[in-house]
Parts: C-alpha cells; structure tokens; sequence
C-alpha cells in the first residue's frame, strides 16, 4: 500500500500536467465558441510546459544562475525551450484573436455552429 | 502540490463556466499560478515570462478581443461525446508513456546529465555569463531564439495585415 | 568552439539558405511599398534553389554537410545537417517557392488588396524560411520553431483570400495545426527526458539504450499524430479542403506543394533516421495502420472529389488522396516502396503546383473556380487548360507523366512484398482521378462557353511561364526518370542506413 | 473623458519606473532572471498602460503607429545583422566570439545586441497589436 502511495507521490505532478492537458484539449475540441476555444489551446500548451520543467528539477537544487555558494543547480536547457515555446503560444494566441475579430466582423458571431449555419464551410 | 491542485480547480472553472469574461480572468489566475509552480521547480525565468505573457499580455489580447466580440457563451449544441473520447485516449496515452519516467528531482537522468548539465560548466569560461538560462538563450541555442523573434515578428505583421482595413474595397469585407 | 576559419561562402550556404528569406522579410515589412518588395521576394526566392541545389550537389559527392551554429559544437548548439533526403527537399521547396514568384505579380495584384501585398510578400517569404527551416535542420526543437514561423505565415496567408470562408478556414487550421505542433512538442519532451539530447544524430545514439520504454514509445505515438495532423493524413485532413479552397491562388499553390511535404519529411526523419526502421516496422504495428489510413485517404478522399463543384476544393481534396500514396510507400517500409513515397513526394508537388496554378489564372479571368461557370473555358484559355490537361494526366497516372514513374514504384513495391491485391487498388484508385479530372476536361472543353467565360482572355505570359514549366517538367521527368528517382532512390537507402554509422 | 485624477497621476509617476526597470531587465539579464523578451513586454505594457490612461491619441502621438510598425521589423534586423557579421568576421552564423578579439569580449557585446533586437521587436508587437485591436473597436 504504501509503495503505491510513493507511486502516486512521484508522479502526482505528471498526473496533474496530464489533466491540464487533457482539459485544455477538450475546450479545445468540444467547445463552439472561437474564444473559448483559444482559451483552451492556450491552457494545453501551457501544460506542456510542466512536462519539460519537472524533470529538469533536482531536488536541493537552485536556480541555473551560477554563484560560488551554491553547488547544485537545475537543469536550465528545458527552461530556454520552455521560454520559446511560451512565446510562440502568445504569438500564436495573438494571430487568432485577431481571426476572431474579423470573423465577427463578416458574420456577426463566434460561435462555430452559427458560422456553419451562415455556410462557413461548404 | 497545493498549488498544483489549485490549476486542477481553476481548470473545470474554465471548463464549466459560460460568462468568457470569468474565464479570461480565471486563465489569467492560472497563469499566476503556473508561475508559481515554476518558482518551486526552479525555473526563475521562466515563472517571469510566464506571469508577464499568460496573465499580462494574453490576458489584455483576450481582454482586447472579447471588446470587439461577445462576452456570452452560446450553450453547445451537440453533447461532446468524441471529444471526451478523444481526450481520454490523449490522457491515458500520457499516463501510459509517463509511468516510467525517471522519478521526479533526481540528478542522474539522461535529460540532467547530458547535455544540460554540460551547459552549466561551460557557460562562465566560454561565455562569462552566469545566468546559464541567458547565455544558452542568446548564444549556445542564438538560432533558436532568433526563430523566437521570427515567430514575434510573423504574429506581429500577420495581425497588423488581418486588422488593416482595406485601402480599396475590391476583396474582403 | 572555432572561429576564423570560415571563410568560404560555400561553408556558409546552409545559413544563408533560411537566414536570407527571413531577412529579405523583415525588410519587406519595412519598406512596405509592393513593387520593391516583390522584386526583393524574386531575388531572394531564385536565390534559394541556387543555394539548395549546391546543397545537393556537395552532399551527393561529399556525404551530409553540418553546420554549426554560433560556432558550438552540436549537441550544445543548434546544428543545420544536410543529407540526401533533405537535400532533395530543400531543392523541391526552393525551387517551387522560385517558380511561383514571378507568377505572383499579376495574380497577388488581382486578388489582394492594394495596400496589403508588400506584406503578403513579406508572408511568403517567412513562410518559404519556415519550410526550408524545418527541412534542413538537425534539431528536434529547432525544426518546431521553424514550423511554427511558417504555421504562422501560412494562417495569415490563407486568410487574406477574398472570401469570409477562408477566415473560418484559417482559424480551424490554427486551432488544428497548433494542436498538431503541440503534440509533437510533447513528442519531443519525451524523447527529451529520455535521452537528454535534442540533436537528431545524438539522439539517434542515446536512444537505443532507451528504445523499449514506455515513453518512447508514446512519443513516437504523440510525433505520429502530431506529423499527421500537419500533413493531413486521412481522418486529420479536415483543415486541407477549406483552407485550400480558401487562400489566394498563390498561396494554395505554394502550400499545396511544398508544406504537406515536410512534415511527411520529420516523419521520415522520426521513423527512419532515430527510431530505425527496424524498431518502427518491425517491433510496433506501424505499417497495417499506415496501409489501412493511406487506402482510406486514396479511395474516400477521391470519391468526395468526384462530388465537388469548386474545382479548387475538388484538387485539395485529390490532395489528401495523393498524400495517401505517399504514406503508402512509408508503410510499405521497403528501399523500392520508399523510394516511391520520396519521388512520388516530388511528382506531387510539380503537378499539384501546375494544376493551382493554371487554376490561378482561371480564377483571375473569371473570377471564380466552380466548375459551372468554367465550361468550355478551354477553347478561351487554351494554354492554360492545356497546362491544366498534362498536369491532370500526370495525376492520373498516364505513362510517360511522372504520376506513372511514382505509382510504376508503389506497385513494384507491393508486388515485391507479395501484395498483388495492393497493386491492383493502386491501380484502381487512378480510375477515381480519371473520373473527377475527366470531368473537368469535358466541361472545360466540351462545352460552349457561356457569362463571363465568353469574354475570357488568355492569362498573361509571366503566369502562363511558370505554369507551363511545372507541367512541362512533369512530362520530362516522367519520360526520364532517371534523375529523380535516381537521388530519391539514394534517399531511402540513406533513411534505411540511418543516421549512426 | 472622466478618468480618476489620483490614476493619472499615479500612471505618469509609474511610467519612468517601468521603463527603467524594463532596461533593468534587458541588462542584468546576464547576472539575474530576465531578457530582452521580457524587458521588451515591460516597456510594451508601459505604452499600452499610457495608451489606457490618456487616450489612444495621445499614445500615437508620442509614438505613432508607423514607428511600432518599424520597430517590429528593424529588432529581426538587428538580430539577423549581428548573424551576418559574425558570418563576415569568419565565424558562423551567429557566432559571437569573433565579434572582437577577445572570445568573451565578443560574447557579451553578441548578446547584448541580439536581446536588445528581441526587446525591439516584442515592444513594437505588442504596442502594435494593442493599437490595431483598439483602433479597430472605434
């Protein structure tokens, strides 16, 4: 019992990076309102971050900054791909607010079944 | 992990609840909180940009673009059996390629002792700059952050030309 | 770390290949008047192929080319790494990107407005460093960022098309493809934590030791879905028909041939050059479930085209059939199968590019592409449909077009594998392509010409040009095959090789 | 146009300490946490909060909408510029330590102009998207 207790321990945060995933993915899928949608990218991409930090962490580290009293640092490589990866996220919300805005401006609304209605597609 | 449990809580907010100007506010905590996180997991950087971008800029674009939209939520109109089908296959395909994950803080992973930890030797004698998150940032991955800027630079321009107002009415609108 | 020594500007051509795209970009965001800007997008665009067939030439004689950036040694910096199989796709994509440009003056004039064409030209050209980006680099992360400069451009560029619907089109493949980019971040996240390296030759070392765990293998699942979403392989196609349909005639055409293209490369580069193919074909059942989805993609895809009456839309969607055949030969996972995937990847990108094109100047005499208002076009426009008509025969698959040289290699292949009943769907699938591209040749042709389409003149020379030598080049590398299936045939001996040696 | 006075006077008091300290965080990057990205959204935010409390007028008086517009482009420039240098000094794309003759020298001098290109182009994509999204709701 208690060994599957260590279990959920060492993999709670994954567990929960997983479940951030998953949710932001489902707005993603499952919702018809364009804003909400990119709400939804934006909390699974967000959630991929945790995927590349936590196994950077050691514990009893400190921060990458290098400084004569400290010997143990975490790993800073997954923090620069996590930088980039955050800018490209907003950089990418950016773009799609702005589609959103034009699309409310040629068909009234942001709902993608009203949008299919008005023959967004064919 | 508190915190951890926190984002969880905020998320079915996100989730559950119509009104989108409480769920840009409620992604905006998320973003907070998430930077917390990356506090603990001493990522300082990182936590930094987080909180700027997720609960700063994201958070006025949102704020920006639900000004020029609806702020209601139109009730689905379908109940969302292949999404969570979807989403559940995404999940357990995770939890599946995560069990045997080296465990959690430990040193001698192959992701600490390759190539990240060779970063923290050879920064100060190569570069002479000791946040190693910078000099991998702007030297050792240069090219990768030069994209970064591309990528700003693409949504910067690409969301200018789509909010440009046509000089001659001949296409669009 | 080295420095100095570098002196040679052929050393230097892997850099130039994506760094002089993005600069002639940024420049065209600054100058933003549209004569000058389309003349720095020519010059940088003819630049490319110059650059990308020294490439080829220096790999095919010297072996793969590295390039270090900022001088750090990989795996701490980020590598450029070209061999065989990038090569030929750095060639194809430059050389499309090239062809299209001096196409794009009358058409961009026409269909965007006034004020907006510098910097669609700026677009173009992130969009064209994008791809080669992606193409040619030999780091996991890397070629993310540079996916997502050109996901990013390519959104923009699809919703500067005329109508409403190419908005809508372009947010669904925003939602989509940013779905896709992410699963292959978590992809790679995984394959990071395991070997610690993002490097594609390291990795390809450290991942043996790892190879039979669990996260390496979902993340060969998560790049999988990742790579297919972004390549639309049948079901993950839905974003393809709209946004084709969608965009301007330019950016279709450029899209259609060359951005589908590389994300079937990073799949290669996944399965052949880290994984091996040894473990992806051998140890996991990659190759039923690729075969049953690229069969699916080639028949379903098809018969929806048959039913389309935007000629646009019916191509995008013979698109995702063509994808199909080009997956087929990964599945078939076989020198001569592969070989067929690569050339067919080739083939597909001049005939597609041909056919949008001669669409484009369709579009800009008559101002649509459904397939009603184009009857009897082909006595007006006789050129282009004529353009349209080889092009559309290669599709199909008629001896002496390349369609034959690349479906002549899938059947080979199936045949070799002792698969007769894939031959023949092969085979059976072509007669769907006689159906939807017969019929528009009939209405085309065979049909008196009515409206707008009476008073139609042939399109101008510098769009007749470069639709003429894509769908002439599909004649001549169908009649000698020679030179490409010879480099792509060396490109799957090079995947199967790996990249350890 | 009603604002609360003490918000303008506190706005125009925050803003010189914004700006600093976004240059703060360009240039101690190399020692703490931060960089040109980061600096750069600061000193976007600090426009954007102007923008807010006066009136988007006055923000494009004090910088108009074509300078944001060639801001974004000029930061790539300059980040691909000192690529094109370190190219022409013999090294590779990128490659700082050849920037002077001094390895490290050159590193810093690499870095600080590379961020400062960064900084450029996220303030002038942040400043311009806000103008566009506001201008656009008139």
């Amino acid at each position: 019992m208690s060994e599957y207790l260590s279990e959920v321990v060492d993999h709670y945060n994954q567990w929960i990076t997983i479940f951030l995933m998953v949710a932001g993915l489902y707005v993603v899928v499952a919702r018809g309102n364009m804003v909400k949608k990119l709400v939804g990218l934006s909390i699974f991409q967000t959630s991929v971050y945790l995927l590349y930090i936590s196994p950077g962490k050691i514990l009893g580290g400190t921060p990458p900054i290098l400084a004569d009293d400290f010997a143990v640092y975490s790993n800073p490589l997954p923090h620069v791909l996590i930088l980039t990866a955050i800018v490209v996220g907003v950089a990418t919300l950016a773009l799609g607010l702005g589609l959103v805005v034009r699309i409310n401006e040629a068909y009234g609304t942001v709902e993608e079944d009203e949008i299919f209605d008005k023959g967004g597609s064919e | 992990m508190v915190l951890l449990t926190m984002m969880a809580a905020v998320v079915i907010g996100v989730v559950r609840l119509r009104n989108l100007f409480a769920v840009v506010i409620l992604s905006s905590i998320y973003s907070f909180l998430m930077a917390s996180v990356l506090i603990v997991l001493d990522a300082v950087d990182v936590a930094m940009t987080e909180a700027a971008v997720g609960a700063g800029v994201s958070t006025v674009l949102m704020l920006a673009a639900l000004y020029l939209t609806k702020s209601e939520e139109a009730a689905p109109r379908h109940t969302p059996l292949l999404p969570m089908f979807v989403a559940v296959v995404i999940g357990a395909a995770l939890v599946y390629g995560t069990i045997d994950m080296p465990p959690f803080g430990s040193p001698d992973t192959p992701m600490n002792t390759h190539v990240g930890s060779g970063y923290l030797d050879r920064s100060i004698p190569e570069t002479g700059v000791p946040n190693v998150v910078s000099s991998v940032l702007a030297s050792y991955r240069g090219f990768d952050t030069l994209g970064e800027t591309v990528v700003v630079f693409t949504a910067g321009i690409g969301v200018l030309l789509l909010l440009r107002r046509n000089r001659r009415g001949k296409t669009g609108e | 770390m080295s420095g100095g020594q570098m002196t040679s500007l052929a050393d230097q051509l892997p850099a130039l290949q994506v760094a002089l795209p993005l600069a002639g970009a940024a420049l065209c965001a600054l100058i933003d008047r549209r004569y000058v800007c389309w003349a720095i997008s020519t010059l940088v665009s003819f630049a490319m192929p110059v650059i990308a067939v020294s490439l080829l030439l220096q790999v095919l004689h010297g072996g793969p080319v590295s390039y270090a950036f900022g001088g750090w040694e990989p795996p701490y910096g980020i590598e450029y790494r070209i061999d065989v199989v990038n090569g030929f796709l750095l060639v194809l994509i430059s050389v499309m990107g090239a062809i299209i440009m001096p196409y794009a003056r009358a058409s961009v004039a026409a269909e965007i407005p006034e004020n907006k064409q510098a910097w669609f030209y700026c677009m173009y050209q992130l969009c064209l460093a994008g791809l080669l980006g992606m193409a040619i680099t030999g780091d996991a992360f890397n070629a993310f960022v540079f996916m997502e400069v050109s996901s990013l451009s390519m959104y923009v560029l699809i919703a500067m098309g005329s109508d409403r619907r190419a908005l809508v089109a372009a947010y669904q493949y925003l939602i989509l493809g940013t779905i896709g980019a992410t699963m292959y971040v978590i992809g790679v996240g995984l394959l990071f934590a395991m070997t610690g390296t993002l490097n594609f030759v390291d990795m390809a070392e450290r991942i043996v030791a790892v190879e039979q765990t669990r996260s390496v293998m979902a993340a060969l699942a998560f790049i999988t879905v990742g790579m297919c979403l972004k390549l639309a392989l049948f079901p993950l196609h839905v974003w393809l028909p709209n946004a084709y349909t969608g965009a301007p005639s330019v950016a279709t055409a450029f899209i259609a041939s060359t951005a589908t293209k590389v994300a079937v490369y990073l799949l290669l580069r996944y399965y052949f050059s880290i994984y091996g193919a040894k473990f992806v074909f051998g140890d996991l059942p990659v190759t039923p479930i690729l075969l049953v989805l690229s069969l699916a993609a080639m028949f379903a895809a098809s018969t929806v085209a048959i039913f389309q009456d935007n000629v646009k839309r019916m191509l995008a969607y013979s698109s995702v059939a063509q994808i199909g055949y080009i997956t087929l030969g990964i599945a078939l996972a076989t020198p001569i199968g592969l070989t067929g995937g690569i050339v067919h990847l080739f083939n597909h990108a001049l005939m597609k590019g041909a056919l949008f094109l001669a669409l484009g100047c369709v579009a800009l005499r008559i101002g649509n592409c459904r397939i009603d208002t184009m009857a009897g076009i082909g006595r007006r426009m006789p050129l282009t449909m004529g353009a349209f008509v080889v092009a559309g025969l290669s599709l199909i698959g008629v001896p002496g077009t390349v369609g034959f040289v690349s479906k002549w290699y899938l059947a080979l292949a199936s045949i070799e594998n002792g698969w007769w009943w894939l031959a023949f769907l092969i085979v059976a699938s072509s007669l769907l392509a006689v159906v939807y591209i017969g019929r528009v040749i009939e209405i085309a042709w065979f049909r008196a010409p009515t409206g707008a389409t009476a008073e139609a003149t042939e399109a101008p020379l510098s769009m007749l040009i470069p639709t003429w030598l894509l769908a002439a080049a599909c004649i001549a590398f169908g009649l000698d095959a020679e030179l490409t299936a010879g480099v792509a045939a060396r490109a799957a001996d090079a995947l199967f090789a790996g990249l350890v040696q | 146009m009603r604002l609360d006075v003490v918000l303008r006077v506190v706005t125009k008091l925050l803003l010189p300490f914004m700006v600093v300290f976004g240059f703060y965080v360009q240039f101690h990057g190399e020692i703490s946490p931060g960089g040109g990205f980061q600096a750069g959204v600061i000193i976007g935010a600090a426009v954007i909060l102007y923008a807010i409390m006066f009136g988007l007028d006055r923000a494009m008086r004090v910088l108009s909408v074509s300078v944001v517009e060639k801001m974004i482009s000029l930061g790539v420039l300059l980040y691909l510029g000192t690529g094109f240098v370190g190219m022409l000094k013999g090294g590779e794309f990128l490659n700082y330590s050849v920037l002077e003759h001094d390895p490290i020298g050159g590193q810093h001098l690499g870095i600080t102009l590379i961020e400062l290109g960064v900084l450029v182009t996220v303030a002038g994509t942040m400043i311009a998207i806000f103008y566009a999204f506001a201008g656009r709701g008139r």
